[in-house]
This record gives C-alpha cells, structure tokens and sequence, in this order.
C-alpha cells in the first residue's frame, strides 16, 4: 500500500469518481486554476475542465442551493465550501433545502450530492474556529462524517460521492499533511460505521476527526501502565454508530469521550446520554466527556491551546474513568 | 395565438380560481390545515407563462404554488389530496399546500422559505447545461422574496454562467401585510436584475396573452444558451395572503380597482366578444370544470390518511 | 393578579421596556400596522410610531445585523423573526456576529438585543416545524430562553430586554393563547434559572416550552396513583440550569426529559449526560428521553400527531423509569 | 488642500506600509499566526476616505483592516500587540489581525466572514438616525463580498431606511485568487448600487487626493440626510491575498503595470515636486515612521501574552 497524506487521498477519491462518472463535478471558492485552499482539488482543474471543476463567487448559499438544484436535474455535484464556518451562510440551503427535498415530496427524487468542508483551529479567532458537526448530525436527511485517515479519507469520500443523498463530509485542517496507508485499489467504506482504530478491553475512548490521534497516544501512554485502552473513532455522525460504542462499554465498563467542539450540547453529549442510558448497568463509572472550552476561540496561542482539548485533557479524563 | 390555446388559457385559469375556492371551503371545514395561499387573481401568470414550457423544462414555485401546479398538467384530485394530508396526495400527503411536486412532470415544487427556492432553480438549469438537455428552468416567486440575500446570489449565478433560467417575480405589491415601498428601495422590481446585467422585462400579469407572448420570448431567449431572462409580472392577490390574513392592509378602493381587471372574467369577456367563446360553451366550460374540482375534492376527502407504518419511510433513498 | 394569555404578556413586557426606555424599539416583518404574524405586537405601532416599531424588508440576516450594529450604537432592539425556522437564513449573523462581538473584541462593548422568535407547528410541514433551541444553546456569547407560561413570558422578556447581551427568546405558537396569572407590578426574573413548576419526591420531569403542560398532566395523572412527580421547567438553556435537575434527581433518584425537537442531539442529551455524570451514583434507573420523531416533519396530520411528543409518550417513559 | 493634510496622508500611507511590511516579517517569524492579509497597495483608500470623517463617525471593515485601522488614529503599538497576540493588544489579544477594534475610536472592528459586517455597519447608521446623532457609518469590503447576500440585504436597508451610511468597495479586482470577471455577472460594481436607487461614484483608488474628495463628498450627502452613499475605489493588492497565497493567479505584467501607479510612490513624487516635500524632510518623516514602527514591534514582543486566568472573562457583560 502507498503511504499518502489525508489531502492526496482526497484528492484521489475525486479524480478517480470524475473519471468513473462523467456527472460527477466539482465547485467551489478557489478551487480550479488556484487549487484550493487547502490544495485538495490542485491538478483536477488541468485534467477535467472548467465545466467540472468550477470555481464560484462567494455565495455559499447559492453554491449548496445550486449543488443541490443540479443534483435534482441529473448531475452529481461535489460542492467545496472553504470552511465549516462559513456554511452559517448557507444552512438554510442544507438544512431546509437539500436534507428536506426527498421526503418532503413524498421520496420522489433524491439529492445526490456531496458537502466537502473542513473543520479546524489555528489563531483563526472566534469565527473562523469552530466545529458544527453536532449540528448537522441533528437532522434527519443528512448524512454526516468526518474521517480522521486518509484511508477513511478516501474511501468514505468515495462512497458519499456514490450515495444517492446529501452527505456532509467534514475534514479538518490539521489533517491535511497527515500521512497513511491507502490501498492502490478502487474501494469504498461506509458511511454509517465507527472503526475501532485500537481493540482493548479496560477503557472505551471515543473520538473522531483530529482527537483521533492524541486518543491513540492516550491508549499508548496507559498501555505502558498495563491499562488497555479500546479506541473508536466514531468516523460516521449522522447515523450515529452508538452502537458500536455501547458493545465496547459492555466490555470494558468505562467509557471516556474527546470531542474538540465545545463540550455542552456537542455529540459527546448524545453519546454519553445513549451509552448511560443503554450500558445502564454495566458502567462502572460516569461516562466522561472532554471537549473544547465554551469561549468563543481566542486568537493568542496561548489561549488557544487551552481552549483545544489536549492529550493531556484525555489521559486526565481517563485516568478518573479508572 | 389559436382558438384552441385561448380556450385552453381560459379553462385552466378557470380551473385554479375554482380548485382554490374550494380549498378556501375545504379549509374553513378544517380538512386543510396549515397555512393556505390562495393564487386567486394572479392566475393569468401562471398559466401564461408554464404555457411557453416543454415538458422536458422545469418550473419551481413558491409557498402560493396551486396556480403553477395545475397550469404544469398536474391532476386536481391528487393535488387536493395532497392539501387534505392524503396518501394519493402528489407528495402522499407529506408536502402539502406549499409544496406541490411531481417530479414525472418536472414540477420540482413548492418551497416555504422565502427566496430559498432560487439558487436550487438555478442549480436544475445547471445541470441542463451541464447535461446539454436543451431544457429551461422556470422559477416563480413574489416582489417581496427579492430583498433576501438567496435572491440575489442565485440571479449573478444564472447570469455568471449564462444558465437557462428564466425567472418570473409576481409582483402582487405586497409582501404579507407590508407593501412593496416598505420593502423594497427600488419600485420597479426589473432594476434588480439590470444589476446582473440580465435582461428584462415588465409585463401586465393580469392579461394572460401578455404573459405568454413575453414569457415565450424570454424562454427562447434561453434555450438558444444566451443565458436568464427576468420578467416582473404585475399582478394582485384578490385574497389575503394565507387564510390567517386578517387583511387590514389594503384599501379597499385598491382591492376594487384590481378586481375590474380579474383576468379570468376579462378573459372570458374577451373570448366571447372575439367568439372563441359562447355564453353556452362558456356555461358548458365552467360545469365541466366545476365538476372536475367536485370531483378532485371527492378524492381526496375519499382518500385514506398516509399508513403509520410508513412515517420513516424516504428519509433517505433506500 | 390579571389572568392574561402568553401574547398579552409578551405585549405588555414589550410595551411597558418601550415606554420606560426610549432606547428600546422593535423591528420586524409585519409587525407593524399589521400587528404582527401572531399579533404579538399590536398597538405597538400606534401607540409608539414607526420610528420605534418598524417594518423590514424579508431580509433576516440584515435584520440581526441591523439590530446588532445598530444594539452597538446605543440602542436597544428587539428584532421579530416570524419563526426560528427562519432564523436559518440568519444564523451567521447571530452566532458570528452577535455572539462574538463581545468576546472577539476583547470586551469593547455589548450588544444589548432581544431576538424575539417562534418555535411551533401545526401541519406546516418539514421546513417549518423545527426547534433549534438545541443549536442555539451550544453558543457561547448567546443566552437562549424559552418560557412556557405568561408569567414566565413577561418577567424572562422583561429581563431580556434589560440584558447587555443578546438574547434568544424563543416562544411557541401553542402557547400564545395560553391563560395564567401575572402581576400587574413591575417584575423581571432570572434568564439562568430552571422552575420547579410542581414539587415531587419519586421521579424529575425534565421540561420546557411546549412540554410543560403535557408535564404537568402527567404529574398530575401519576399523583392519582401516588406517585409523586417533580416537574421542571428548564426556562433558560444557555446556561442550561442543570444544578437544579441534579439536585431534584439526588432527591428523586429517577429521571425522564420531555423534548419537543428530535431527539439525537437535542437538549436533553445534554441534561441526560450531566445527570448521568453528576448524579450517578443516586440514579436508580437509566434517564429517559422523549423526543420527537427524526424525520422532517410531515404535512399530514396522523403523521404529524406521531412525531411530536404526546402525553401518552411521556407518561410512558415515566412509567418506564420507575 | 492645505500641505499639513497633504504631509499627513503622505505620512498615513508610509505607517500603513511600514508597519505591513513589519507584519509580514513577523509573521515569517511566527510571531504573528493565522490569516494575515496585508493591504499594501491599497493605502490610499483608507487614508483619503477616513480623512472624511469625524470622531463621532463610525468605521467598519473586513479582515484586510490593518490600514483602516491606522488611518483611524489607532496606534501601532497596541495594533502590532494584537497582531502577536498579546494583551496589550487592541482587543486584548483575543481578536488578532482580522479583527482589530477601538470602541474608543469608533473604530468597530474588521470581520472575517465574507459580506457579514454589512449589515452591522448599517445597523450602526440606523442607531445614528435613531439618536440624531448626526454621525455616519463608513463601510469597507471587497470586489467579490459583493456576490453574497449578506451585502444585498444591506444595500436594501441603507437605501430604504436612508441610513448616513458610506459604502466604500475596495475593487482590487480579485477575491483570493479569482478575478472579477469570474466572481460577478456585472464588472462595475458601482452597477449594483444603481439596483438600489443608491447614488453612487467609481473612483481612482491609488490617488488619496481623489478618494479623499470624492469621499467627502459622500460623507456630506450622508450626513444631510440623503441616505447612503456607494463608491467603488479602484485599486490593487500588491501582495497575495494573505501570506499563505502561492500567488499563481496573476500575470506579472499586470502587477507591474499597478505597481507603476504605487499610491504611496506616486504620491511621494507629487509631494516632492509641489515642494511639499523635500529630500530631505522626506527622508526624514520616512525615518521617523520607520522608527515609530520599530517601537512598534518591541512594544508588542516585549508585552505578556494574556493571562489564562481571564480566559472566561468577556463573554457576557460583567
Ligand atoms: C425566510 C423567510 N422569511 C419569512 C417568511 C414568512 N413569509 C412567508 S410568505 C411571506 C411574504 C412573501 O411575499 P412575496 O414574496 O411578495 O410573495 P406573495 O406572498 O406576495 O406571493 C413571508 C414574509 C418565510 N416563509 N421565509
Ligand atoms: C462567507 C465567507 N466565505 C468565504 C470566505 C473566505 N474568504 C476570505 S477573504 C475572501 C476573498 C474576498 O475578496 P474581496 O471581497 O474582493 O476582498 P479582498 O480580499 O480582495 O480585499 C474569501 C473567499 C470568508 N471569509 N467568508
Ligand atoms: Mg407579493
Ligand atoms: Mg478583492
């Protein structure tokens, strides 16, 4: 297997659905001659066109309405908006519009189109700092995930280019560089399962996106201390794959759950409120949660790095769990 | 234009101001619910202007979408029980009255957030564009739907990428109970799309031979790929706006003055002075399409409430 | 004491602000001469004029931005959004924008507004029938209220309007005929406390809104076979006032949460993970969570009936919990 | 103009261009995070255009706000403090380049969400009219934030209302590294202010002489009670769009050719032959600025980062 980061897997999934399905296009802000802000869609623009690889105004509401408008008409688009942070401006769009459309008329047509944002911190300050995807994973018609590899990268993009309904595709900027294996092979992933990315059998540690990686070096740190940590990424949010998470808290009978969002209302929240609802009486100990600092992001770093959970902030909350 | 399409103009116009009184009717008897808005009075645009449509275009309304459903084919009974909440509603009863579709006829709905319709309008064009269909893309919305943001980013799109898009403002000079000078800076809702260097034109609503023969123009104007075309319909509402209107807004001098210009009635007179219609043929006409409303009504009051069993069913494709 | 409706308060709290600060005015579509989509604020218009009560454009992000901007320079808005299914297409400017400004700009200044919006349905179909108190609430820089009695409506708007930051005061179309008991005195309460709306010793019923009354008469049908229910009015959800639910559930040892919105993710997850946590060892049975149905809401009215919780639906998870 | 306004714009320009260039080594010395977008090449429109206004005027601006912020009287220091992020800085550090505000100056900040601060600059002008205050909120923002909605629902408030409000669009010609022509079915931006019956003016953004005058001009009809007022400044960013830009997008011949026409340069030049300046005086301002800037930069890396025990503090109003 070649070992390419999270942005190339991306970039991969793309390419190869453009070739694979000539309805397949892509728009958004930057994203053909300039590359893309984050460099995912950089060469699609030299290979597929200007008709498939689309740059827009800064409209975001008219890019998801549009998106979704040509997903109607027969297309599959892929719709780039730079940052989660800016689909305030098009939730309206996606949350009345696309998620609405095929059961509001009865199942007659399907929306089958993809939101690729991305998520992340890094002295951005208060608006450009956050993470919605409690949000999205509220409402029904959507799909939502947010791969921590870039092997769920690719496959799980592949797979929500396939689907037939809207799927929010989260990524996150501090992912982009990260590096993986990644089958040459076509292959695709699913959409509504967590992955266990480390078994154990003394702790169920639960994240997605960017905590996956400080939870693997939490599982780490404890197995020198002969504490034997199971750690799933949750990979998929909307449907929420609990029950994943409720078969390892049956085993282990511990539970602990990083979340970088802030924590009151995030989907630590629904998990915790599900694991002690249904693992009711195997819990040895209060499910624990650790999330963001409920301030909007401060810019100064050094406010900031208190704000993002650490590896520090999950090993604690382990550590009480035990 | 021939005999046939002006007797058709005055039937399907017909058709909608008797559908509607019968919803005013059904809903008084509680068997609509929700909010209920009645096209009464605007009908010469809807019928005017889908009448310029193939059926491989598309037409996407707003909330007050009765007019635009039965002007694009779609069948009363199973429009009347899709607003009585029926299973052989067009949407099984999950849309209701602000959401007509039926996708079979590229009637692709009724939408309830003001404005929210336009970009995914623009996006069906799109995708005739991208698909070289050939097709267009016809929109509805009201005068007071062009102050919000998601206007006004669908009309650069459609005129950015020269989409097949033509887009019809009924401007009935009120949004709700607010008129037009206290919503809008410009009156004339045209100067808006003159900002998006698109072509434009104002037409009378109420004659539904005007709307046809501008509309026609405007629909060529994008097939031929030349890109979107406004047209701004001036019109009137002979109703409040939903059934909830108390409607202590307009004058009731206005209200009289619109109504010496109700296009059915000054359509039907038209007809039968050029004798395209009989005051026999007429009477004969207007029983036929009463029953046809009678009938629609029957079904749909005939018709079972959606199964329980099927509450989740469509959220996603399966 | 006057026994007035839920709509009567709000327009007596709004008049009453008007007249005792001339700072205050309103703004929003129809609210005017026409008195208001729910006739909240009629006689406004005539009694103060339309300097202070005015009419917008259908323009809802301008309408939270003019009132942010506008809170800056020195007056007090209360900006109408017909129903907080359209707050959608403002969401930026009031999560954004005015949440952030204090925060963002290091504590410059305040933005003293009132959002005064609508939750509800009543076969108004799938974009028009949603609560997102939920989102709203995980804002830092935002309070969120949603009274459920005129008494509540009047005192906790009073105080909103007083308030130096901005407020979310979410009503119910259900509850403004709604009948109670208000002081003709001047009264403000508290925009963070919960309401013990009836005392009880076996089981916490968690509430708010809409799911107050349905409460109640389950209370009150469980006292006829001795069991005792505590009802809580939540009333303020950001902060979310569950030290009061913690300490009612160490007394009761049971928990059930009623919500009106879908059920992932909604506000309850969020309470039933803090009890869940907080109260551990005193709870004697899961937490339960009624909820609506997760599906965009249907027109039809059995369909309708099904999704939003029932009192049968609650007296169930009672039943369930004890 | 008198030679102290004229040596003073001169000298406003030099600081705005200093200190940026100051910026851009900082921020190589990572001592300055996130988004920088330095504003070089633009110096004459925030210059000429805030001269206009008086103390009780507002401004308001986007994410590109240093020079907005300079020319408004803040001074370097706290500014360069912010932009390291420290809590000496203008907001304390919690705002960072994009954000930088001085309630004391009126200066309300630059936003970094696209179109967004439009509406609240308007709001600030309604507060004008609703106090009587006689002030005027002047606004800064893009070529391409004019495609969103947010800035549509702003120009319709401004107009309807007749808010004192002064629109200024810095047309650079690109949004990040999309040209207008991509961006926008119109090329003029003035064209859509002409959709709002809102008077309006293109200017040469690289004479500070002329914006000045034509923005006066603004302000003045603004202050009147005429409503707003729209000016479309034509200039030219000469760095990317912020640091991390790989700057593919542009022709060199075109950068050059903007470069030629150097607000700054030009400017000098005219000075120096009107004898408003000399060699020497001029060597002389640019060593005192250079110096101001200098101490600048020590004031913010000698000053603390903020304290973590006020982490909490200033979400909510004490
Ligand atoms: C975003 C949004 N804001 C407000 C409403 C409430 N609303 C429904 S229709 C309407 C008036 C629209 O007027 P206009 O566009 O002129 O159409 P008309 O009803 O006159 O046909 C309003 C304010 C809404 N549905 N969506
Ligand atoms: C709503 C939103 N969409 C996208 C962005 C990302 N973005 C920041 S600046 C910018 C370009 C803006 O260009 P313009 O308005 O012309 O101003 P300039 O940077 O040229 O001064 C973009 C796309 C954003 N900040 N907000
Ligand atoms: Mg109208
Ligand atoms: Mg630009």
């Amino acid at each position: 297997m070649a070992v390419i980061t999270y942005r190339d897997a991306l970039r991969q999934a793309i390419a190869e659905e453009m070739r694979r399905d000539p309805a397949v296009w892509i728009l958004g802000q930057n994203i053909a001659a300039y590359g893309g802000t984050y460099a995912v869609t950089k060469g699609l623009y030299e290979e597929f066109g200007a008709e498939r690889v689309r740059d827009t105004p800064i409209a975001e509401a008219g890019i998801i309405g549009l998106a979704t408008g040509s997903a109607m008409g027969g297309t599959r688009p892929i719709a780039e908006i730079m940052s989660i942070n800016f689909t305030l401006v098009a939730i309206d769009q996606i949350v009345n519009h696309a998620a609405k459309m095929r059961y509001m008329f009865g199942g007659q047509w399907s929306v089958p189109m993809v939101i690729r944002t991305s998520a992340g911190y890094g002295m951005l300050a208060a608006t450009h700092s956050q993470t919605f995807e409690n949000w999205y994973a509220y409402v029904p018609g959507l799909k939502v995930v947010m791969p921590a590899t870039p092997y769920d990268a690719k496959g799980m993009l592949k797979a929500a280019i396939r689907d037939s309904d809207p799927v929010m595709f989260i990524e996150h900027s501090n992912l982009y560089g990260q590096k993986g294996e990644v089958p040459e092979e076509d292959y695709v992933l699913p959409l509504d399962r967590a992955d266990i990315k480390r078994a154990g059998e003394h702790l169920t540690l639960v994240c997605w996106s960017s905590m996956v990686k400080p939870s693997l070096a939490v599982a780490e740190t404890l197995a020198g201390e002969g504490i034997s940590v199971e750690v799933i990424d949750m990979r998929a949010l909307r449907p929420l794959d609990t029950a994943a998470v409720i078969a390892s808290v049956k085993k282990t009978n511990r539970c602990v759950i990083a979340e970088e969002g802030w924590r009151t209302l995030g989907i630590g929240a629904e998990i915790a409120a599900r694991v002690s609802e249904e693992a009711f009486d195997w819990l040895d100990a209060p499910v624990g949660r650790v999330g963001g600092k409920e301030v909007p992001m401060p810019y100064a770093k050094n406010l900031e790095k208190l704000c993002v959970p650490s590896e520090f902030d999950i090993l604690a909350a382990c550590r009480a769990a035990l | 234009m021939n005999r046939e399409t002006r007797r058709a103009f005055y039937r399907q116009m017909l058709l909608i101001r008797l559908f509607e009184e019968k919803c005013a009717e059904l809903y008084a008897g509680a068997q609509i619910g929700g909010f209920l808005h009645l096209y009464i009075g605007q009908e010469a645009v809807a019928v005017g202007a889908i009448q310029a449509l193939t059926p491989e275009d598309d037409v996407v309304t707003h909330y007050r979408d009765h007019g635009h459903a039965l002007a694009r084919g779609l069948e009363a009974g199973p429009l009347m029980a899709e607003l009585c909440g029926r299973e052989t509603g067009v949407c099984k009863g999950r849309g209701g009255s602000m959401h007509l579709a039926d996708a079979s006829r590229r009637m692709w709905g009724g939408y309830a957030i003001v404005g929210g319709h336009l970009p995914v309008a623009v996006g069906l064009a799109h995708a005739h564009q991208y698909r070289k269909s050939g097709g267009v893309t016809m929109s509805f919305f009201g005068d007071a739907s062009t102050d919000i943001g998601e206007f006004h980013e669908a009309m650069n799109f459609a005129q950015l990428w020269r989409l097949p898009s033509v887009f019809i403002c009924e401007n009935n000079l009120y949004g709700m109970g607010v008129p037009i000078a206290m919503n809008s800076s410009v009156q004339q809702i045209v100067d808006k799309a003159r900002a998006y260097g698109m072509p434009s034109e104002r037409v009378d609503g109420m004659d539904v031979e005007a709307v046809e023969e501008v509309v026609a123009a405007a629909v060529r104007h994008a097939r031929a790929g030349n890109g979107p075309f406004f047209i701004e319909a001036m019109t009137y509402r002979f109703r409040g706006h939903s059934m909830a209107d108390p409607e202590l807004y307009r004058d009731k001098a206005e209200v009289e003055e619109w109504k010496r210009r109700d296009p059915l009635q000054t359509y039907r007179a038209r007809l039968l002075k050029s004798k395209v219609l009989t005051s026999a043929s007429a009477e004969a006409l207007e029983q036929e399409v009463l029953a046809e409303v009678e009938a629609a009504a029957r079904f749909a009051l005939e018709s079972p409430f959606p199964d329980p069993a099927t509450l989740f069913d469509d959220i996603y494709t399966p």
